[in-house]
């Protein structure tokens, strides 16, 4: 699940190595990586949102 | 590669002496108000960050562009990866953003300062003018392009402030908070004046405001700026600041203006007095889309000239500009325009263009129809 | 290519394109869905000056004496009605908490009955979520008869959690005529709303 | 700078099945004008959607051309402003929804089956109706300028409720052309993303198709989740406009500032959907003129997937001047300078991928180093816009026009422009003229400048947008401005001529026109390639490491 959320994270960042992109696409289901960006992506939203709250005030 | 280089120094020469001949008005203005100086700042702060990043991208990509060159027999090599660099290159942009976005959040903290104004001025967008209303002091008035007709058709020569010049300017006091509220009338429109750094939609049906506190008097020059029609480009916004004394003046003057007005109602008036009145308010008010001989442009703008419902039916004719008509660009009067100045424009349409009804609308008529 | 490779090509063309119509059509009514949410989003938080266009209940909360704020009524004609909106009193000021009754007076100007509806905007966004309004005439389509003059009230009262730098709360209605209604035999059926508000 | 091509080496070409004739039934094509009409052949339809785009771009360019025209001084000299409007908006129309969308989509079906290995698009005949839409939209769109009141005057944004209540009567047309137009992106892309996710040759994964593939299936996927956030949005005005319903009418009780939500939450996923496939290009053409492997290849798709991802959460950017609360201006503005950050991660990808590597200056290449120069200053502008207090001072002004045409015309139409030249060989079988394109590369270069530069600075110097007439003190930027756009606009017949030498002749291109670097599928097809490819699927074999 970390190694899901590692890679996805990566790719938020634009950020893979080689190695480990082959590895997920050998291996990964491809839901998971979905439904994982698909929250990653809620969560990003909600931290921008956060955080222009706070500066906000 | 030379031809490369050559179009290069051609192509930076040209940006440069466009700077040198126009280095008059060619970037931001830094403004007059308590805020403009410091959205200047923000502006070329972020403007010379991107520079220095350019500089160093275009930098290492020319570089390569040149050494590595097939030409010059250079081989290739043969990575296609690294993630330190890409590390790097991910979290060094993402501080500097966080580095842009710190004063950026500052300044706007500041633009949306909620402390108490000293004025109140309603800012009114209508097809194709601004209206101007202080509140609570009975003053307001209509704010139109003053610049002719015969400078935009080039059959004049062309003044200095041509297409920014109105025939009544917005007058503020220096040093005071001013607070605006922005409605519109019909379409979207935006209100801008550069030097003042405020820029705020004027949207139908809603109110929108921001302010200004100005540290200099002087003539500030803006446009709308959002498109809102035919004339959208001849939509001026002229914002005359003053010191504080001679605005409370200018009000006051203002005010007995509007109560002389007020009182000339009652009187009968003469045709000629109305017609020369109506002349001006028409040009100055209806021609945008009437069309300065009443021709209108069909189907969206009627023509006024041998219309025959208005030739016909006068109470027509004047709950139509009293009241305007729901769902076109044609504006309810009845609160812009005093009973005189809608006695005039009445009147002279009614006579115009071989409109020779012969009637005389009374400001007295006007006045009652309006009191009832 | 072997005819059953071909045939699995097709189920799985066949099943991305219902996937993806299913996926258009779930757009499209979001679209549509956007509205309400919008309107409820605004409501919510204020943006764009939108009110509540339902009554509210007064809430009985200490009043804050220590701040005053200045509240505007302003009152702007739309085209197409030949009506006369004016509010009794230009502003008021009040203590957050505090209640307040100001009558807006309706005059129709014209020798027709017709149908007409003042749009509320409320300045600063922020301050919108706390002008509870228990009476407003803008909560519903009024008509008047030819010639007639009404008063309205509108009752509202400024929440205690007022944010604190508001100074100054603006007010403002828009007054529309009603599309559709003008026509005398249709507002004969209705009963004369504005008694009721 | 003649391209430089080694001995061709012997291709594997796996059944390629371009033997005339061979076995299979193909239907001898019916002639002349009804060949086109029914073709239902991924090359040919992308063909008439590369040869309707081009028309278009012409189409467009001349309506920019009367606008420059007007702008070259002061005054009202050749239309008046009424006609203006109806130039601005139709240009911004016509370029994105018939110019550059259409490009795309005719690069997309002519190489996507080529560079996966399919014999053709998953739905061919859909592909054929899909295509033949768009003459029918926008020639329903230009007849509305013939139209009483004219055609469509309230920008291409059309804000309500100038586009509803106080639009023209042939606003109704309009609207029709875009549900049109809509119905045939979105058809395509609904094909492309079939073909993509089914059709690959076997052993091709995801992560192994060509950048230009993966670009436009996230393209496609844009497409999908917002075109039909169009169509709503112009179905309401429709309602608005004919049936009397209020959407956004303040006076029925409806908002106009949610035409602007609405709009935009289309609006900027479709600048994405406009250059994320330039991406793609780009992404193919440095590698091959470079010697060297794509640098980041998987950062590339994931940049690629940030950037879609992103475009869903910024709408508001264009809105900060509407009014919004300091959260709202916050958000949106963070949201966007963090486009910034895998926006810079393809730039400098491409740079690494240049650097170290043997670079010689084809014309594919030259425009796709313009590419990647002038987009760069397009995303600077971007990022100053983003910055919600300064952006106060730039929105609606020259500075936005500058910014956008930034992006879009050294942008995506380099890019375009790029993808054609780079594979005209594979197209036709001949290289485009060496000279002649030289000429229409550096002709492009200094007028986009000349055009697109000082708008910036007539911003900056307060002049607004969409004005048929300004002050004095812009006239030298835009006499400057419209210089270069009659350069850049007559340089483009350059092109034209470009593509018809190259079609009727010129220097024979060998099945890998660009060398040996360039490894994608379509080069291991005969130049031109013939009109069935890949009848059997060739077996993808992954570059060694």
């Amino acid at each position: 699940m970390w190694d899901v959320v590692k890679s996805v994270l990566a790719a938020f960042l634009g950020v893979q190595r080689e190695q480990q992109r082959l590895k997920d696409f050998e291996k990964g289901n491809p839901v998971a990586f979905i439904v994982t960006g698909i929250v990653l992506a809620a969560v990003l939203v909600g931290l921008i949102a956060l955080v222009a709250t706070l500066a906000a005030g | 590669m030379r031809t490369l280089l050559v179009w290069l120094a051609g192509g930076l020469t040209l940006v440069g002496s466009s700077q040198v001949a126009l280095a008059n008005g060619w970037n931001m203005p830094v403004g007059v108000s308590s805020l403009s100086g410091e959205i200047y700042g923000l502006h070329m702060t972020i403007f010379w960050i991107c520079v220095v990043i350019g500089v160093v991208v275009f930098g290492v990509m020319f570089y390569s562009l040149f050494k590595f060159r097939h030409s010059r027999g250079a081989k290739a090599a043969n990575f296609h990866e690294n993630t330190t660099v890409e590390v790097m290159w991910t979290i060094v942009p993402l501080l500097i953003l966080v580095g842009m976005a710190v004063p950026a959040t500052a300044t706007l903290q500041k633009i949306y300062d909620p402390s108490e104004a000293e004025l109140d001025v309603m800012v009114t967008g209508q097809q194709w003018r601004w209206r101007y209303e202080y509140l609570g002091e009975d003053v307001s008035f209509n704010s139109n392009l003053a610049t002719p007709r015969a400078q935009i058709n080039g059959e004049e020569e062309r003044g200095e402030h041509y297409l920014l010049e109105v025939d009544e300017p917005l007058v503020l006091p220096v040093n005071r908070k001013v607070r605006f509220l922005f409605t519109s009338d019909d379409v979207m429109h935006a209100w801008w004046v550069p030097e003042l750094a405020v820029k705020q939609d004027a949207i139908p049906g809603f109110v929108n405001e921001n302010w200004v506190e100005i540290e200099e008097p002087g003539i500030y020059r803006g446009q709308c700026a959002e498109l809102c029609g035919v004339d959208h480009g001849f939509m001026p916004v002229v914002v005359q600041a003053v010191e504080e004394e001679e605005f409370d003046e200018w009000l006051a003057e203002r005010k007995e203006a509007a109560a002389e007005e007020a009182m000339g109602v009652d009187r009968e008036w003469e045709r000629d007095e109305l017609m020369e009145r109506g002349e001006g308010i028409y040009g100055s008010i209806c021609a945008s889309c009437h069309q300065p001989e009443g021709e209108g442009s069909p189907p969206a703008f009627p023509a006024l000239a041998g219309n025959e419902q208005l030739i016909s039916d006068e109470d027509w004719h004047i709950t139509t500009v009293m009241n305007g008509v729901s769902g076109t660009a044609m504006p309810s009067f009845r609160d812009t325009l005093n009973p005189v100045e809608l006695a005039s424009v009445l009147t002279y349409t009614r006579n115009a263009w071989g409109n020779d009804t012969g009637d005389v609308v009374q400001p007295a008529d006007i006045a009652e129809r309006l009191e009832e | 290519m072997s005819p059953n490779e071909t045939r699995a090509r097709q189920a799985g063309v066949r099943r991305t394109v219902w996937r993806s119509v299913a996926a258009l059509a779930g757009m499209f009514a979001f679209a549509f869905a956007l509205v309400p949410l919008y309107d409820a989003f605004c409501r919510l938080t204020g943006i764009n000056g939108k009110v509540d266009t339902t009554a509210q209940a007064i809430v009985s909360e200490e009043v804050d004496e220590s701040r005053t704020v200045t509240v505007q009524f302003i009152t702007r004609n739309g085209a197409g009605l030949p009506w006369h909106m004016q509010a009794e009193t230009r502003q008021v000021r009040l203590h957050p908490g505090q209640t307040s009754e100001v009558n807006f007076t309706f005059r129709n100007q014209s020798d027709g009955e017709s149908w007409g509806r003042a749009v509320p905007s409320v300045s600063p966004s922020n301050a919108t979520r706390h002008v509870r309004k228990t009476s407003c005439f803008c909560f519903e389509e009024q008509q008047l008869q030819a010639g007639e003059r009404i008063e309205l009230p509108l009752v509202f009262q400024l929440a205690r959690d007022l944010p604190p730098e508001v100074h100054t709360v603006t007010l403002v209605y828009t007054l529309y005529p009603v599309e559709g209604k003008r026509q005398p035999q249709q507002a004969v059926v209705q009963t004369k709303q504005g008694e009721e508000a | 700078m003649a391209p430089k091509v080694p001995p061709q080496p012997t291709l594997e070409q796996s059944s390629t099945a371009a033997e005339a004739g061979h076995g299979h039934a193909h239907h001898a094509p019916p002639k002349g004008i009804l060949r086109w009409l029914l073709t239902t052949n991924h090359k040919e339809i992308g063909t008439l959607y590369l040869i309707f785009s081009l028309t278009m771009f012409f189409i467009g360019g001349i309506f920019a051309l009367v606008v420059r025209l007007e702008l070259f001084q002061p005054g009202l000299q050749f239309v008046r402003p009424e006609f203006f409007n109806q130039m601005t908006t139709m240009h911004g129309l016509i370029m994105v929804f018939a110019a550059v969308m259409p490009a795309f989509t005719g690069l997309a079906n002519w190489m996507i089956p080529l560079q996966i290995g399919a014999p053709d698009m998953a739905l061919p005949r859909l592909n054929n109706f899909s295509f033949w839409l768009l003459p029918v939209a926008f020639g329903l769109l230009l007849s509305t300028l013939l139209m009483p009141g004219g055609g469509p005057n309230f920008g291409w944004t059309f804000y309500a409720p100038l586009s509803t209540t106080f639009a023209p009567p042939s606003t109704t047309f309009f609207i029709l052309s875009l549900h049109i137009a809509g119905i045939s992106s979105i058809l395509g892309a609904i094909n492309i993303i079939a073909t993509i996710l089914n059709m690959r040759a076997p052993g091709m994964r995801l992560m192994d198709m060509p950048l230009f593939v993966w670009t436009w299936l996230i393209t496609a996927f844009l497409l999908i989740a917002v075109m039909p956030v169009l169509a709503g949005v112009i179905t309401m005005m429709l309602m608005d406009i004919n049936f009397g319903t209020s959407f956004f009418n303040a006076a029925g009780g409806g908002d106009p500032v949610l035409f602007q939500h609405l709009f935009w939450f289309f609006g900027h996923p479709e600048v994405y959907i406009m250059i994320l496939p330039a991406f793609g290009i780009v992404s193919a053409i440095i590698p091959t003129f470079s010697r060297k492997r794509l640098f980041g290849y998987a950062s590339m798709v994931y940049a690629v997937a940030a950037i879609a991802v992103l475009s869903f959460l910024v709408w508001g950017h264009h809105m900060f001047a509407v009014g919004m609360p300091l959260v709202g201006q916050l958000f949106f503005m963070y949201a966007t300078m963090l486009i910034a950050v895998p926006t810079g991660v393809k730039v400098f990808n491409w740079v690494a991928t240049m650097f170290r590597g043997s670079i010689s200056f084809e014309p594919p290449m030259l425009f796709a180093l313009a590419f990647v120069v002038q987009f760069t200053i397009g995303g600077f502008s971007g990022l100053m816009l983003a910055i919600a207090p300064a952006d106060f001072q730039y929105h609606d002004t020259y500075f936005v026009v500058a910014h956008f045409h930034y992006v879009l015309v050294p942008g995506a139409i380099f890019a375009i422009l790029a993808g054609a030249y780079y594979w005209l060989p594979k197209w036709t079988g001949h290289y485009p003229n060496e000279r002649l394109s030289q000429w229409h590369f550096w002709l492009s270069v200094i007028g986009v400048n000349l055009t697109f530069f000082p708008m910036h600075f007539s911003g900056l110097a307060g002049m607004p947008r969409r004005i048929p007439d300004y002050a004095l003190q812009f006239a030298d930027f835009n006499l400057a401005s419209s210089l270069g756009a009659f350069i850049f606009g007559f340089s483009q017949l350059l092109f034209v001529a470009v593509i018809v030498l190259c079609v009727r002749g010129g220097k024979k291109a060998p099945a890998q026109a660009w060398g040996e670097y360039a490894t994608d599928l379509e080069w291991s097809v005969p130049s031109p390639a013939p009109l069935h490819t890949f009848e059997t699927p060739p077996t993808f074999e992954r570059p060694a490491h």
